[in-house]
């Protein structure tokens, strides 16, 4: 079946992860309905199994794909196997995560990005946070895994906007970009700083953590932001339990890339720099 | 006597089961009579234990024919057994280390309340009426059985056995850890049972017992029976040629002359241990080439002197001295490295590797000469284990077979076997010949007294009396966990040794008072 | 009884009952020590508030440790619970948001859809391990990628909301400060020690921990119960999701990673032994509240990230530590 | 020797090194079955350059496994390789991105530096598991805690990267076709295998699994062997850390996660007991590679990454269940 259609090697993070699962969704119905390339989708096991990308990397160049559009677990750690498919000659699309500048520029590559500005898009949910609080709010950060890449982006985000705002920034913890945990780290902090006005979680799993321990503490002067508007806190935006999330629209990320990708293929010129796509606040009225 | 002319309870015919090459069961023919009492003997690894596992429904035969009341019998399973009324104490325990006694003697039908609750009252009492009925008294029923010692474990599993109804009740070398006093009683309940019209199967390697009371008799060898015969008719010598297939050379078992010299090998000054802080030490003293034996009542405490010393439990307060000089024992390590071996009663927890090969255990203690750099010189090996299996005359396939596919006998020939090879100039020896037929122990008995005449020092605790007078030079009697008396081989007598061993009551009464 | 009569024997060692309580509350020193700790180090630790977030919190862990005290029991080990949870959460919620029936209706078909999906794999678990004698920790390993493939699969990746009004409040709710879910947990801890203490099942559950053969000579049909004991690890699996869906109002089926090395973790801190037949469910309840009071306590004192999870690892270990100098002291 | 004369026994099984090997290539049969399988499905599967990638990818995971079957032998687990793993990276990238020394300098400070990290780690393990007769379940995972904290804290959450150049190729150094770090795990399983095997050492760490009393009354210190056994899991961990660094070019505090299940899993499907005293790390590296190659296969195959987990999952049970029959029918 593998006639004249080019191959895209799609390698993204967790599938488990609505926000992957929902990309590889709209990849795939855009492979669909252009029907003109064959798609070759993998996820990895967990968020911190960068060597299974990489494993991924190296099958694609093995089965002989002619594109790889790729959402990198590690900025660093993707650099030299892209490096090596390149070198085989297959296209490479960067998504999601920017690959690290001096890594890249370390091993002599020049690879351009397409992709939202996380930093950006926590500075937007960090804002809409303190117009809300006013300047000398009294905010805690709710990061993600420690290490990983969007983690710090998002929380680098935040503290932009804490510093912007002039926002007091009483504590910030990981809580591993789970629900349970966040809930757990959350009722803590809550313990400790009962005068807390506002929280900047950097998922929305976490968020909805944060929001069950508001419930169940009784406070309803406190305002949470999360970030990726997953469906599930939509109803939590229109109620006002959470202030705000942000969409960075992944669904259609992946699809672009690929797009991009295809147009390389087909002989248009080298994609440079970065590609910005769209990144959204979602806020109740 | 009961009717022999009796259409037989249980036949068994030309029976075979094999594992792997090993034919343990050769051809056994026999049959039970009700309410006799049948004794089956042979040496170890003769097939008396596979056997009764293809009665109980352990091992499936492979060939032959086994009759219960007249119909065709093959158990699938110990329950199937069970519901067709045979009960097994087998050789090697089964218990529940962490249960307690209560739970393990009532493991197989647990009392329950009307709501179906574990009726633990029910269970306690059926424990306690248990244990009085075989004399252990003194232990208590909630009591984990982990906590116990080897007799009272063995006890623990005859109380369990008679437990619930069997027409057949078969018991496996029940006696091998017992002393007089519990074997005694033991006899006792079977002579009970039988009065009630069981039929009881005994396997023991102790001629007298079988000849005290069991009305007829099974010779195995090889896996095959050679004959079945009442006790009656036949003498002990009779059937010893019948186990071995000639006459036994009689060993000179009173030649023995206290050869050891006066010099002291090993003093014990005041030893309390941490199992029993209350006592008030005890203290010995061993000679070159001296056999010292320990008699005692189940529980009298001489295991704990002897681990104590070894350094396999700590000990409370005391010294050990040899050959003058103060030893600091604190692990085996060190007793081995003063040159003192010690011969565990209970072969399976302390004993034995049981997964290893024989020969891998043979060498376990003294790895060091059979190796070099840390590497293990497999041909070496071979050749002590060989050797160590050849002097005690292990029965065994292969020196590559795992030690758990031995008979129960010849396992405890492989733990000798590994505490010799490492010529340890003080040996320990905890019921050494614990399940070893006849034969075997005589010559165990010649090996042990020839380490004598080298000037090898031994301690020999036994709960057999007359391996303790064929065997010593002098025999101490330990009650409560103290000294009660210590004989020279020309005041041994049994009444002797087993009023000092009773004697406890009135002498500890006399202590405290 | 003429022999038994002259001999008379001390008791070698106290009462078993007193014993068998000081060794249960084994770990309870340790659990002493740190509360005495942070409620000096933290003005907060003592609040009411707190207590009822550290009740809250220990719920889930603790409901899934009594299941696994069981298998640990038996000894064997279930790492698939987390995944399992997950799964019947799915379950659940897929079952919950139907269309077209009442609160009530939904709420009674989600718990029984949960609680039976849970069991059901634990059956599974059980019968796979028991059957072939398989370890089970490569066989529930095995399901813990099932389960979780599964959970993924049926939810399409995507987190379940919007449950009944009542399903929601129900997580939240407290008696005297005392969450109802806690109730439920300490529920199944009664349960629990009572069946393995008062019934015959119980016992034997103990008795093939320690010796299998021995168990299944004396007649006894092993293989039911171990698979018993899977699938009471199992079901407390399934409540332990239903829980879960009640407090956070979500069905993730990404829930419950790594929930069963904290499972395992309550029962072993609480003294059960991992190769089986020894230990007790109240062991299991104080390391279920060592680990929750840790997690609390160390983010009250402000610790770091970092230094967190460093101390919570020293202090696990420091724990069992104690617990080995209590029980050594308390036997002699 | 009368007795021995008369009885002649037919030798029971087949001699011990056929038996053995039988045994050690046990899994090998899930193997073979795999294989076929994937070869027929897919095209790819059997090219030399997939060949390669399989090879490179269980690098890692056999390094860890390898350890891991010491510490399995003596019936103990050690649950902490993945974080002492990332912590022994942390240590060595420090080492190696230090400033003003010469590549060579840098290489070899950096590989002691990871190994010596690993093996403290794994000392730390086995005295206190071992000095207190604690479960090693429990100190272990301690020790995942202490070590993961402790590599966030010294790198502060920051990828560590930017190494020597040497260094990175070695990671992608192939000798006909054979990744170098392959070979490297290979000569520790050759290393192990010959400690296991031929050595006095060997022999008694089957022995303390098998019967920890009995060595220890035939007066062979336990306690240093035990902690001999977590320390070469240490030590392997810290090789791991490096082969890692080589090979993904960064050292990555976060790294490792959930690798001692991985690892744990290749030692028992290659059938060594967890109970201790019984296995091969002949069958760790058949272990290894089934876990290897069902990755690989099951990503060449083309099945969503859903059906991926469920199906490992069960291809994972099936294997043991396979072994099982092939035990059975190979010992009759
Ligand atoms: N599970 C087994 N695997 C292999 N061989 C076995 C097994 N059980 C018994 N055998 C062998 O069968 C033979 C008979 O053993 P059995 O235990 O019946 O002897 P026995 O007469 O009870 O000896 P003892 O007096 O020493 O208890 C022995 O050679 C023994 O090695
Ligand atoms: N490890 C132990 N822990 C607690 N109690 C023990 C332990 N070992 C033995 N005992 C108890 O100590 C007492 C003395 O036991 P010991 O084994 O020394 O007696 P023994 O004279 O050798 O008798 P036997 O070995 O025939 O039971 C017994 O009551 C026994 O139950
Ligand atoms: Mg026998
Ligand atoms: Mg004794």
């Amino acid at each position: 079946a593998a006639e004249d259609k080019p191959v895209v090697g799609l390698i993204m993070k967790s599938l488990a992860n609505e926000f992957f699962q929902n990309m590889l969704e709209g990849a795939e119905a855009h492979a669909a309905e252009r029907g003109d390339y064959e798609l070759r989708a993998v996820g990895m096991q967990n968020e911190t199994d960068f060597e299974s990308q990489i494993n991924a990397v190296e099958n694609f160049i093995t089965q002989g794909v002619d594109a790889i559009v790729v959402a990198p677990a590690d900025s660093k750690a993707m650099v030299r196997p892209l490096k090596r498919a390149m070198e085989a000659g297959i296209v490479v699309v960067n998504f999601d995560v920017a690959l690290d500048e001096d890594a890249k520029k370390q091993q002599g590559i020049d690879l351009a990005f397409v992709g939202p500005d996380n930093r950006g898009g926590a500075k937007l949910a960090g804002d809409a946070l303190a117009q809300k609080l006013g300047a000398g709010g009294k905010v805690v950060i709710i990061e993600g895994n420690p290490g990983a890449d969007n983690a710090n982006q998002r929380r680098l985000g935040f503290e932009d906007s804490v510093t912007e705002h002039k926002l007091e920034l009483l504590d910030s913890r990981t809580a591993h970009w789970e629900t349970e945990e966040a809930n757990q780290v959350f009722s803590a902090m809550l313990t400790a700083n009962p005068d807390i006005q506002g929280v900047m979680a950097a998922n929305d799993s976490m968020a909805i953590g944060v929001v069950k321990a508001l419930e169940a503490a009784g406070r309803t002067d406190i305002e949470v932001v999360g970030f990726d508007a997953i469906p599930a806190v939509l109803p939590m935006i229109e109620d006002g339990r959470l202030l705000a999330s942000v969409d960075q629209f992944g669904k259609e990320m992946a699809a672009n890339s690929i797009d991009l990708a295809l147009e390389v293929l087909a002989g248009g010129p080298a994609l440079e720099g970065w590609v910005r796509t769209p990144i959204e606040l979602v806020a109740g009225e | 006597m009961p009717n022999l002319a009796s259409s037989p309870l249980l036949s068994v015919t030309d029976l075979r089961k094999s594992f792997g090459g090993i034919h343990a069961l050769d051809g056994v023919s026999f049959a039970l009579t009700s309410g006799e009492v049948h004794a089956l003997v042979g040496e170890n690894g003769a097939g008396k234990s596979t056997l009764i596992k293809v009665l109980s429904g352990v091992h499936m035969f492979e060939a032959g024919e086994i009759r219960m009341d007249g119909d065709g019998y093959r158990p699938t399973s110990p329950h199937a057994a069970k519901v067709a009324g045979i009960q097994v104490v087998h050789q090697e325990f089964n218990l529940l280390g962490d249960l307690s006694v209560a739970e393990n003697i009532s493991i197989e039908a647990l009392p329950k309340t009307k709501f179906g609750l574990l009726d633990r009252k029910e269970m306690n009492r059926r424990a306690r009426a248990a244990l009085d009925a075989i004399g252990l008294n003194d232990v208590d029923v909630t009591a984990p059985v982990r906590s116990l010692g080897i007799a009272h474990r063995q006890l623990i599993e005859i109380a369990r056995a008679l437990q619930s109804d069997s027409c057949i009740l078969i018991l496996d070398e029940p006696t091998a850890t017992l002393t007089e006093r519990e074997t005694a009683r033991l006899f006792e309940i079977v002579s009970g049972i039988k009065a009630k019209g069981v039929t009881v199967v005994f396997v023991s390697h102790h001629l007298e017992e079988v000849f005290g009371i069991c009305d007829r008799v099974t010779v195995f060898r090889n896996g095959k029976t050679i004959t079945t015969e009442n006790i009656a008719d036949v003498t002990p010598p009779d059937v010893v040629r019948f186990m071995v297939g000639h006459a036994l050379e009689e060993t000179a078992s009173d030649a023995a002359a206290p050869a050891h010299s006066r010099e002291v090998a090993l003093a014990v000054e005041g030893l309390q241990t941490t199992a029993n802080p209350s006592s008030d030490g005890i203290s010995f003293e061993l000679r070159k080439g001296e056999i010292l034996g320990i008699a005692g009542l189940v529980g009298a405490g001489r295991t704990e002197v002897l681990r104590a010393i070894f350094g396999a439990d700590p000990m409370l307060s005391g010294r050990v001295l040899k050959d003058g000089a103060p030893l600091t024992i604190r692990q085996p390590r060190d007793a081995i490295a003063a040159g003192i071996g010690f011969v565990t009663e209970d072969r399976k927890d302390e004993g034995l590797i049981l997964e290893m090969p024989i020969a891998a255990n043979s060498s376990l203690v003294d790895i060091g000469t059979v190796s070099r750099w840390g590497l293990v010189n497999f041909a070496a090996e071979r050749a002590m284990a060989t050797q160590g299996g050849a002097r005690l005359k292990l029965k065994y396939g292969k020196l590559s077979d795992p030690v758990s596919s031995l008979s129960g006998g010849n396992q405890q020939k492989v733990v000798l076997a590994k505490w010799l090879a490492g010529n340890p100039s003080i040996l320990l020896l905890d019921e050494p010949t614990r399940g070893v037929d006849v034969g075997a122990k005589a010559e165990i008995y010649s090996i042990l007294r020839g380490l004598a005449a080298q000037g090898i020092s031994m301690i020999v605790v036994s709960s057999e009396l007359p391996e303790l007078t064929a065997l010593t030079d002098r025999i101490l009697v330990m009650a409560g966990h103290q000294i009660q008396g210590v004989l020279d081989r020309s005041e041994y007598s049994q009444e002797r040794i087993l009023q000092l061993a009773y004697g406890q009551e009135t002498n500890s009464e006399r202590k405290t008072a | 009884m003429s022999i038994a009569e002259e001999v008379s024997f001390t008791p070698r060692r106290k009462p078993v009952s007193i014993r068998s309580i000081v060794n249960n509350a084994g770990i309870g020193l340790a659990l002493l020590v740190m509360i005495a700790f942070f409620s000096v180090a933290s003005e907060h630790f003592l609040s009411a508030n707190n207590i009822t977030n550290i009740l809250t919190q220990i719920t889930i862990n603790l409901i899934l440790a009594v299941g696994m005290t069981f298998v640990i029991l038996i000894g064997g080990i279930d790492l698939s619970v987390g995944s399992v949870m997950a799964f019947a959460a799915v379950v659940a919620g897929k079952a919950i948001t139907l269309p077209g029936l009442g609160p009530t209706e939904l709420i009674i078909l989600a718990v029984l859809a949960g609680v039976v999906a849970g069991t059901i794999c634990g059956v599974l678990n059980g019968v796979v391990s028991a059957y072939w004698s398989l370890p089970s920790f490569i066989i529930t390993l095995g399901m813990l990628n099932i389960a979780r493939g599964a959970a993924l699969q049926i939810s399409g990746a995507q987190t379940i909301y919007s449950f009944p009004f009542a399903f929601e409040e129900f997580g939240s709710l407290l008696v005297y400060g005392v969450p109802v879910v806690f109730i439920v947990a300490l529920a199944l801890v009664v349960i629990a020690w009572f069946v393995l203490n008062r019934t015959v099942f119980g016992r034997l559950i103990y008795g093939i921990g320690n010796n299998e053969e021995a168990v299944r000579l004396a007649g006894h049909p092993v293989f039911w119960y171990k698979v018993a004991a899977f699938s009471i690890c199992g079901f407390t699996a399934g409540i332990a999701a239903i829980i879960y869906m009640a407090r956070l109002n979500i069905a993730s089926p990404i829930a419950g990673i790594g929930f069963e090395l904290n499972a395992i973790a309550a029962v072993i801190i609480g003294g059960t032994s991992l190769s089986g037949g020894r230990g007790s469910v109240i062991g299991t309840l104080l390391g279920a509240f060592i680990i929750g009071v840790l997690a609390n306590g160390l983010i009250l004192i402000g610790l770091s990230d970092f230094m967190r999870q460093m101390i919570t690892g020293v202090v696990i270990v420091v724990a069992v530590i104690l617990d080995h100098y209590r029980a050594k002291y308390s036997a002699s």
